[in-house]
């Protein structure tokens, strides 16, 4: 698959997250495609937590403005937007853990059929780095994960059951990926949008979770 | 009452074995120069309780290069290869605690409470070993309280008195951090008469503070802080 | 977005029944405008936290003349004469809390933590029923959080996100009640557009705050709250 | 006995107690006596902790600066010296209970001859107050005790064993009353300095506390 596809799947993805979006809500968004979610927000004013201590992410500065002293969770350059305020990581993990952020958006590395995730550990690696996830999991009002389909080999990352180490009891609301939409309902995960290039019966071939096909269908991003 | 240390003078208040507690997300609020003046010094066997390990050979990275740790506690090593090396090779020990809870543990440290309980990390790897105990049909873990014999904090600002403001998102760690140590050294880029920062402006009051070190070996360029003789 | 609403439409946000928190220390940065909205809106059977009743007849005091307050928890109620009769008499059931561990218990409410071990009151009358508990030797005592269906809070300023703002210590509990209730209202007495309160001036950050309400009762003259057509 | 002698009796015991601090001291002072002491510090620059969220208690504001939204946990009007500091009352407490306060100057109804202390509740009446007392007893890194020796009916407040109820497990460092200063050693009281008008008989007779006498006895206030 070339580079260019794989902009495109990530573009489609995060498009589509930043539809789930109201006016107010605040949000904050991890490494990898989350990052590029604000790009798509249109009119909408949400307000971007960053857990290493901001609430109100702006705009990433020209060169000549970049201060590493302020950054965001990813270790980037940020801005703040007006109305922005700073505060310390104890004070930033009371809003993540105490449910005052609206949603986060997350990468995952596997998410089960009943929307169980995994996003911080492979088996027989090095587990050196947890960062924010597990809070985020525990905390968020809403867990919304954002991948791609399979991984770069081809294998599924929507499966039946997690091989890889969970990042809590926590489940996802929702899985966006670039071939469609899932949410979970009473641990069910329903397919409520499907990409226009594939049919529902070509993703169960590469989908490992077992979905429920919504009444009410649709096409994803349209 | 002068809190005005020479860094030489704070490097000598870490003893070998010692717990450090360190401020800093990244290289962000990281107290570069008492860090490398602790890497003079040559103590040992040294645990680091910080979000990371500053980067490869920056920062904290130094301590390690230097093979000066024992161990490592914090929430994110996997992007210094050094780290990730030094564990593979059984020459440091790491223990990983989730990002928030690594922040309310130090708050706990310093508040007084030896324990709280919270959601995160329940049913997984890192909840091995730790208690679980349900309120109101949610499960939580019991987190215990850190301390250390030394504090590092950084802050762009003191006054004499040693109230501390921290720059921007470089608060990060620190205000927790500088509650939580038996000795609390603070590194700064200026220090003020008291009564300049004002009384709401000060993020950490000065009753935490035991001892100022100017920082004199980094200044900030282009957004960054580079080694002044590099 | 707009977060500003009648002090009239704040009121009916109370239901019969309801724990309210409330922020201030004696009449200090109580929400002094809201409380008298609701003592007309003539809701009944209120828990209220808050650290005192205000004054007789004055601030909360008003809610116990008026028997709108089926329980009071908090830390001093003794000089509000009315409350002390109130209870004599079996009116009003009182619940007593160190000042410590209210603050931090309204703090773990808002943080996701439903439990936490304190020293405080161990051994005392106060810890009577309290799961006791010792770490490394010492005893402490299991406090759990405090939650609340509506927070009431007081600040000088908010902007028209609601980032709220202050004044010296009438700040007192308000941070910590701003963040442990399932619908948050700030009374203020100006708002300002974003960004005219800095980053770093912004005590309690927007995502807490539901509603804001402004002050129209009262006015600050001779540094004391006044009612305007006293 | 007159007003005029208590006022000096307090001001006796207000003068003893700052004597024991040292430039630097964090002190919190509890209501009564304890207000008195920053008139007798002399040159002594120690900071006062307030625990409705300040530190740095300053002079009294003359009444044309009172604001009301600026006192202390006496809810007096009081100003902010120099290098003053504002904050919320968890993190108020959290200096208390961390032990961050170097002592904590407070009264109380009565003191065991081991150092508990009582002084919250009086038995049989209604419980309605305890304020940061039970914090700062257990918190602070040392408690002073500053009371007169005799309740107004002469009933002794330095007794045997309580009968009101206590404030905490911790112990009190030091007692000052107008008649004597003692310390507690291992949770024996010893008397360490006494007022020049009395002898060490007459003091055991108004003292239901056992005592033993330091071998360095001095006079108070001199």
């Amino acid at each position: 698959m070339s580079k260019k596809m794989l902009k495109e799947e990530r573009v489609q993805i995060a498009k589509r997250v930043a539809e789930e979006f109201e006016t107010g809500d605040i949000i904050n968004l991890g490494v990898g495609i989350p990052t590029m979610i604000p790009d798509f927000l249109g009119g909408k004013e949400v307000y971007l937590h960053s857990e290493n201590g901001l609430l109100g992410i702006g705009p990433t500065p020209p060169e000549e403005e970049i201060d590493m002293d302020l950054i965001s969770a990813s270790k980037q350059p940020i801005t703040m937007s007006p109305g922005a305020s700073l505060f310390s990581s104890s004070d930033s993990f009371a809003m993540i853990r105490g449910s005052h952020v609206d949603a986060a958006v997350l990468g995952a590395l596997q998410v089960d059929e009943t929307g169980r995730l995994a996003n911080w550990a492979v088996p027989g690696k090095s587990i050196l780095g947890v960062g924010g996830a597990m809070d985020l999991v525990a905390g968020a009002k809403k867990i919304i994960l954002s991948l791609t389909h399979q991984s770069k080999d081809g294998t599924p990352k929507l499966v039946a059951e997690l091989t890889y180490p969970n990042s809590g009891l926590r489940k996802a609301d929702m899985v966006v990926t670039e071939k469609g939409v899932f949410r979970f309902i009473d641990e069910t995960m329903y397919l409520v949008e499907i990409d226009e290039n594939i049919t529902v019966e070509e993703l169960r071939k590469i989908t490992d979770a077992h979905f429920e096909v919504s009444s009410d269908l649709k096409t994803m991003n349209q | 009452m002068d809190k005005v240390i020479s860094p030489k003078e704070a490097a000598g208040m870490v003893n070998d074995g010692d717990t450090l507690l360190v401020g800093g997300f990244g290289l962000s609020g990281s107290p570069l120069s008492l860090i490398d003046e602790i890497v003079e010094a040559d103590v040992k066997n040294l645990t680091v309780v910080s979000n990371n390990l500053g980067e490869e050979g920056r920062g904290l990275g130094r301590l390690l290069k230097k093979k000066q740790l024992k161990k490592a506690i914090g929430s994110f090593f996997t992007t210094n290869r050094e780290a990730v090396r030094a564990w593979a090779d059984k020459e440091l020990e790491i223990e990983l605690i989730p990002q928030g809870t690594l922040a309310e543990s130090l708050r706990a440290g310093g508040a007084g409470i030896p324990a709280y309980y919270t959601r995160t990390a329940v049913g997984t790897d890192l909840a091995e070993g730790k208690e679980e105990r349900s309120f109101e049909g949610e499960k939580y873990i019991l987190e215990k309280a850190i301390k250390g014999e030394v504090s590092l904090v950084k802050a762009v600002k003191a006054d004499k008195l040693g109230n501390l403001y921290y720059h921007k998102t470089a608060m990060n760690f620190n205000p927790e951090v500088a509650t939580a140590g038996n000795i609390v050294i603070a590194e700064v880029d200026e220090i003020v008469e008291p009564g300049e920062i004002s009384p709401g402006d000060i993020h950490t009051p000065h009753l935490y503070v035991d001892y100022l070190v100017v920082n004199d070996r980094y200044v900030k360029e282009g957004g960054r802080y580079v080694e002044k003789n590099a």
